[in-house]
């Protein structure tokens, strides 16, 4: 597959696309059907795209395993910690009415980093998912 | 016309379910049970459920679907043995099922508006969520802030499986004794 | 014409159910058990969702000229439960690669013959 | 506006904000660290709350600051403070213990990782504990569950493999069974916050789905306790687990779901919809055969781990049994032992991974003399041992001794029959590792096992002497226990 110039042209083209869409669907969330989750899944399929066209090794190239991991865990970590920003501020956990001195701005800024927490986890893990089975070769070989 | 499409399409589940039951070729069963969940997925988008819809497809139809194949892939396994021993497991789901269907005789009606679930916690989210949150999709908003914690706790399980995965496949280096 | 795709909801539903349930205990080969486990947690998606539909209702974005929407809140639990659901599928796979490498075989009643074998202290891959 | 305004929600988001730490250090010892002073914290948290509601107060805060039921609520009572710190005390012990035995049944390159599946583990069962929303205990009982599976695969035989699989595979349909349960719960009252539920439950006593909710939820959550006959999944789970995670296992998990199943009886069905129902006599039937039929297997077990594994369904038989004769001292002594067993086993579980770290394996063939080469391992497997029969001094008896008084006073004396009469099964197993331990030699010579770090034989110890503690000293257990059961059934202590 990876000598196939064909393959290889259309996914350069495509790959762009497909993180751009992904974008798209993680901002078009509040509008729209979409989010963080799908967004995730999205970007997580592109680069996935560009690992069976180029090769796992190519990939990992610019996104290393570690990096992986950590953007998986600092999904997460950002989650809470907007959380915990609610309690800093002043009010409850996960508060987002003080995260602005409007009480709806605070409602969207706490909305889009949530969001994006949980699109870098979503696509963190899927990606590492990925590489975990595309890393083990089928037995008895 | 709604109600004749759903029930058409779920339907077209079930005979999906049934061949999933029958085959015994595990190739053949990743793909239906790929086409069973991008089914659901239009059931849902029918039933207005349009980010779940989305997220079904993405995720059963596309993601599970890649998993299973690269498991098939990783096992070199194709035919499951034939069922053996199947009154059993049958009776038994048989009888399940009849348990929860007595269960249901007085579940609230499809599309009841006046049933407790529209009537109840839930006005609050359509009608003054613009006020509170201000954001189109009421769903986004539920998800997002009215009960955020129930998301976190989902990143959680997506992120404890990820973490597992690697726990579980991670290739051991050299020169550490495990034996397993 | 609603009622009755009503009570195919609920029945749909428990029919899933017990599909699933049944490849569950039915079928050896560990994957088929998942695919099964699969799809015996995917019939909850109707039974949440199903009831949530108001005929002549719209999905739940707001938009002008609709003032009736379907209820959303059942649509938020069940994205949840469809995470957990490839969550659970991701994790259950990983186990059958590794039980495939060291037992050689994803059959349930091979594995049980295997397990009454003392084990092989061999190292695994 | 001070911070222990916010105990309730640190007390699941220091353990939830550890586990991503510790991936991102990806070094064993910096986890450790995280992980220990995230336990540490959460023991001191629940403690606090503890403290704050034995007036009979009832915390409740809520997240996002979204008032209930339209947001999730986190409602602390007497009942569950006290199980948070059941939980959050063997955590901390349990993780002290991993550090050194870890090193011996784990890669090292994977410790990072088990201290991160073990935070999240922490997270999932005091969400569950803690929360007061129907679907958040779904998503945190997965939350637990998936990392379960994962600390149990870990162990180091294949056949943990098969035992993890085995586990998610019932553990799944278990947690699908409690959501379809929750869902027509929702369907009926339009809520999810559990006290708005049991509110709106109350006018529709008797309705079909409310039935087949209680009874979706009864059979889910009987297959995460371990009930008879929904047991399978546990004896392979608990003997080829990780020595730590099999402790830490027996001691939280199961306790964990039955405190679910107490709170969905006594919060949100409600004593009446409870009591009306043939529920009661079913688990008095189902505690009975897994005391007995359990019981028995384990007597015939050649491993002692996978012995004691029997044992804690059993044991969890007298928990049940106490929930199903439904009076005040049946209750307490559910409550009661819930806590006592927590402690019981968790100690012989760290006992048994001393004698894994020592000997390398619990199978009895191994463990001939012990009493000679071990000797302070084996009187506290002795000492717990007798925990587990009930012997007046132990912890064990305390419980116990409830239970029959429940029985009395409903004039079941054949529940007092049966309940003396399965204590005698406990002690022909226990016997068996005495006899094994004091009264035979081994074939061959011992050979001295490995010297066993301080961390490890510490916590060990101290869970050993707790369980005689609880058994003298009871202010703290009894306390605590009927003051639950005050809060549950509504009555003043």
């Amino acid at each position: 597959m990876r000598n196939d110039l064909i393959l290889r042209v259309v996914a350069k083209l495509l790959i762009p696309f497909i993180l751009l869409f992904a974008v798209y669907v993680q901002f078009h969330g509040d509008f729209g059907p979409g989010g963080g989750f799908q967004a995730g899944v999205i970007f997580a399929a592109g680069i996935v795209l560009h690992a069976l066209i180029f090769g796992l090794d190519r990939t990992k190239t610019f996104l290393p395993e570690p990096w992986v991991e950590s953007i998986m865990a600092l999904g997460v970590l950002l989650y809470v910690g907007v959380g915990l920003a609610g309690i800093i501020l002043g009010g409850n956990f996960l508060d987002f009415f003080v995260l602005d001195a409007d009480s709806i701005t605070g409602q969207h800024r706490g909305i889009f980093w949530i969001e994006i927490g949980v699109a870098l986890t979503v696509a963190g893990v899927m990606l590492k998912i990925f590489y975990m089975f595309a890393a083990r070769g089928p037995i008895d070989e | 016309m709604e109600s004749l499409i759903i029930i058409a399409l779920m339907v077209m589940m079930l005979v999906a379910v049934w061949l999933i039951i029958q085959s015994r070729n595990l190739f053949g069963v990743v793909v239906l049970s790929g086409v069973y969940s991008f089914l659901m997925a239009t059931v849902l988008f029918a039933l207005d459920a349009a980010d779940v819809a989305m997220t079904e497809a993405a995720v059963g139809a596309g993601l599970s679907t890649v998993l299973l194949l690269g498991a098939l892939y990783l096992c070199k396994s194709e035919e499951g043995k034939p069922l053996h021993r199947p009154w059993f497991p049958l009776a038994l789901s048989v009888a399940l099922t009849l348990t929860l269907m007595a269960g249901t005789v007085g579940l609230p009606f499809f599309s009841d508006p006046m049933a407790v679930i529209h009537q109840h916690v839930v006005p609050r989210y359509i009608n003054d969520m613009p006020a509170e949150i201000d954001v189109p999709n009421i769903v986004t908003a539920v998800l997002a802030s009215y009960r955020s914690f129930d998301t976190l706790g989902e990143t959680t399980v997506v992120f404890t499986a990820g973490a597992g995965v690697i726990a579980l496949l991670r290739r051991r280096r050299n020169g550490v004794t495990n034996a397993k | 014409m609603t009622t009755l795709a009503g009570s195919f909801t609920y029945l749909v539903t428990f029919l899933l159910m017990m599909a699933g349930f049944f490849i569950i205990i039915a079928r050896g080969n560990l994957i088929k058990k998942l695919i099964g486990l699969g799809i015996f947690q995917s019939s909850v998606y109707l039974l949440y969702v199903g009831p949530a539909k108001i005929v002549g209702g719209t999905a739940p974005i707001l938009a002008a000229g609709f003032t009736v929407y379907s209820n959303p809140l059942p649509h938020v639990l069940i994205l949840t439960a469809i995470v957990v659901g490839v969550a659970t599928l991701a994790l259950g796979l990983a186990l059958v690669v590794l039980i495939r490498e060291s037992y050689g075989t994803i059959e349930e009643d091979d594995i049980l013959k295997l397990d009454i074998l003392p084990e092989p202290e061999t190292e695994q891959a | 506006m001070s911070i222990t305004q916010h105990l309730p929600v640190l007390q699941v988001a220091l353990p939830l904000l550890a586990a991503p730490l510790a991936l991102i250090v990806r070094q064993r010892r910096v986890a450790f660290a995280i992980l220990l002073a995230a336990s540490l914290a959460c023991l001191a948290i629940s403690l606090a709350l503890w403290n704050h509601v034995q007036d009979g107060s009832v915390i409740s805060y809520a997240i996002g600051s979204w008032p209930p039921p339209w947001g999730i609520e986190y409602r602390v009572d007497r009942l569950n403070a006290f199980v948070l710190v059941l939980v959050s005390g063997m955590a901390s012990l349990v993780l002290l213990f991993s550090w050194r035995s870890i090193e011996a049944e784990i890669a090292e390159d994977r410790h990072y990782l088990f201290y991160t599946m073990f935070a999240l583990c922490l997270t999932g069962l005091l969400g569950i504990t803690i929360t007061g929303d129907a679907f958040n205990v779904f998503v945190f009982l997965e939350v637990s569950s998936l990392s379960t599976y994962v600390l149990i695969a870990m162990g180091q035989k294949r056949r943990a493999l098969v035992a993890a699989y085995q586990y998610l595979i019932m553990g799944t349909i278990g947690a699908t069974l409690i959501v379809m349960g929750i869902g027509m719960l929702y369907l009926m009252t339009g809520t999810l916050n559990l006290y708005d539920m049991a509110e709106r439950l109350g006018p529709l006593q008797g309705q079909r789905p409310v039935l087949a909710a209680l009874a979706f939820i009864t059979v889910g959550v009987s297959l995460k306790v371990a009930l008879f006959p929904l047991h399978q999944w546990l004896p392979n789970a608990y003997t080829y687990a990780p020595s730590a995670v099999s402790a830490f296992l027996a001691a939280t998990a199961t306790k964990v779901a039955i405190y679910v199943l107490l709170r969905f009886y006594f919060s949100v069905f409600g004593q009446t919809i409870f009591l009306d129902l043939p529920v009661r006599p079913l688990l008095i039937a189902l505690a009975l055969a897994g005391m007995f039929v359990a019981s028995f297997l384990a007597i015939y077990q050649l491993d002692l781990k996978r012995l004691f594994a029997f044992s804690s369904v059993a044991q969890v038989g007298y928990i049940v049994l106490g929930i199903g004769m439904g009076n005040a001292a049946g209750l307490t002594s559910s409550v009661l032992h819930l806590f006592n067993h927590g402690i019981t086993k968790g100690a012989i579980f760290l006992l048994l991974g001393l004698v894994v770290f020592a000997l390398g394996g619990t199978q009895l063939s191994r463990l001939k003399g012990l009493g000679k080469t071990m000797p302070i391992t084996s009187i506290g497997l002795v000492i717990c041992g007798l925990s587990l029969i009930g012997i007046p001094g132990t912890s064990g008896f305390i419980s116990k001794w409830y239970l029959i008084m429940a029985a009395v006073e409903l004039g079941h004396w054949w529940l007092v029959f049966l309940i003396v009469s399965s204590s005698l099964l406990a002690t022909a197993y226990v016997w068996k590792f005495v006899d094994v331990a004091y009264f035979q030699s081994p074939e061959t010579p011992a050979a001295a096992g490995r010297a066993l770090p301080l961390t490890m034989v510490l916590p060990a110890l101290l869970l050993t002497a707790s369980t005689l503690y609880f058994g003298i000293d009871t202010r703290f257990t009894i306390g605590s226990a009927t003051g639950a059961v005050a809060s549950m059934i509504g009555a003043q202590p």
